[in-house]
């Protein structure tokens, strides 16, 4: 999905089985203008241990229509509440092995307060309201990951007061 | 009514379909009553539901909490925590 | 310079004229690994406009000798304070025009939060503490940027209680 | 004693040179009363150091503050605040 909202802000939202490239992706989002001044990426790379314990690979499984709807809302957000001039999400899914990309998140500001803010907060937002779903195959069998506390917490932070939770 | 129901990670494998058409008892109002009727279902469905405080619902493809009713869903899924990123 | 602090963390602390490749820099820190899950990059890049009025181009002016030991000894403290894998910092000096890159930060940790925190860690000190500056040429001639408040307030996050400001 | 001194950006462009050896004079003690003497040597040196608050210092390559003794010091540099990033 790629949409442009109206003067300045470029946003994309893909969800794919394929590696990305996270520097074409960056340029893209500065190429040809000369107002950015910070780009953040931040690229999420499936670990060979989950746990302590080794694992052969991932699977990432979602939820197809609403991840992407929720992802977009996220990324709409984000540029409410940051002079951001571009953002990129990708998520991938299905079977990824260790050292392999998971997750990429680049913004580009002005400034760099709001670059990397806005990418904490999206990541922060898909470890914990995205519908994807992560099975680790370990030596002993697969098993799905728990959701960590910690994750919550970090989301819990950028929580508008009076927000329903599950809005 | 019939609604489209979903299951995903666990509820999914525990459930044993990604999918199915169900048509909503009378006195099935909320989410939370759905989970409760279907965990009466059979062994795969009370395997499933049986903590629901640990599932998270959406209708149509958005958040909700266990109290929303169920209104006019045409979708609505089960699915565990989430874990992406 | 390029030191490797016992067991795991792979620092990299680079000031040169030429322009860097922020991917190969990031790949670099990742190869060979597994335990990397979460890799930050910031770049920051010469914008066409200073306080509103368009610029042909910086120059930076850095204190050889000073600034590397300067950035080298921040970088130290940010492998202390998170637990990192591998850090580079890039730092380019001389004429930048619009669209160039100034400066990059990677940083790589197990997870997000400790690469987020790391290079935004190490951009506020760049911003305030490394020893360089940078002149503006505009149509009305060449002047020197002033520093911002909006950055030694980021800075001082940052400080230790009861650090000397000075040190 | 003699020590080296270096001035950067619009320090150095005032002062007009980029270094110099000099002699510390008797009485001069800290960073501060350096920046004072430095100002009384010449309409360059005065517009330079004109307001020492907003001049930082280094000793040997590390910030120091204007009330430091200079102590053994071999090289002591003066700028204006930091804008690298």
């Amino acid at each position: 999905m790629h949409y442009i909202i109206p003067m300045t802000v470029t946003a994309t939202v893909r969800l794919q089985r394929e590696p990305f490239d996270a520097a074409a992706e960056a340029a893209m989002l500065t190429r040809g203008r000369t107002d950015a001044g910070a780009v953040v990426t931040f690229t999420g790379i499936c670990r060979g241990a989950e746990a302590g314990e080794p694992i052969a690979a991932l699977t990432l499984e979602h939820y197809p229509g609403m991840a992407e709807t929720e992802i977009e809302r996220h990324v709409a957000e984000a540029t409410e509440r940051w002079p951001l001039l571009g953002v990129t999400v990708i998520h991938r899914f299905g079977r990824i092995v260790p050292g392999e990309d998971i997750v990429l998140v680049v913004t580009v500001s002005s400034h760099r307060q709001a670059a990397f803010a806005a990418a904490e907060f999206l990541m922060d937002y898909l470890k914990t309201r995205a519908p994807f779903w992560k099975q680790v195959e370990k030596a002993g069998g697969t098993t799905w990951v728990d959701a960590k506390a910690t994750d919550d917490a970090a989301a819990e932070r950028w929580a508008a007061p009076g927000r329903d939770a599950a809005e | 009514m019939i609604i489209k129901l979903r299951y995903f990670a666990w509820v999914r494998e525990r459930v044993g379909k990604p999918e199915e058409d169900i048509e909503v008892p009378p006195g099935v109002a909320t989410v939370a009553q759905l989970m409760v009727w279907l965990a009466s279902r059979g062994e795969e469905y009370a395997h499933a539901f049986a903590n629901p405080k640990v599932i998270r619902a959406a209708i149509d493809r958005t958040h909700v909490r266990p109290d929303t009713a169920i209104g006019n869903a045409g979708e609505i899924a089960f699915f565990p925590p989430m874990t992406g990123g």
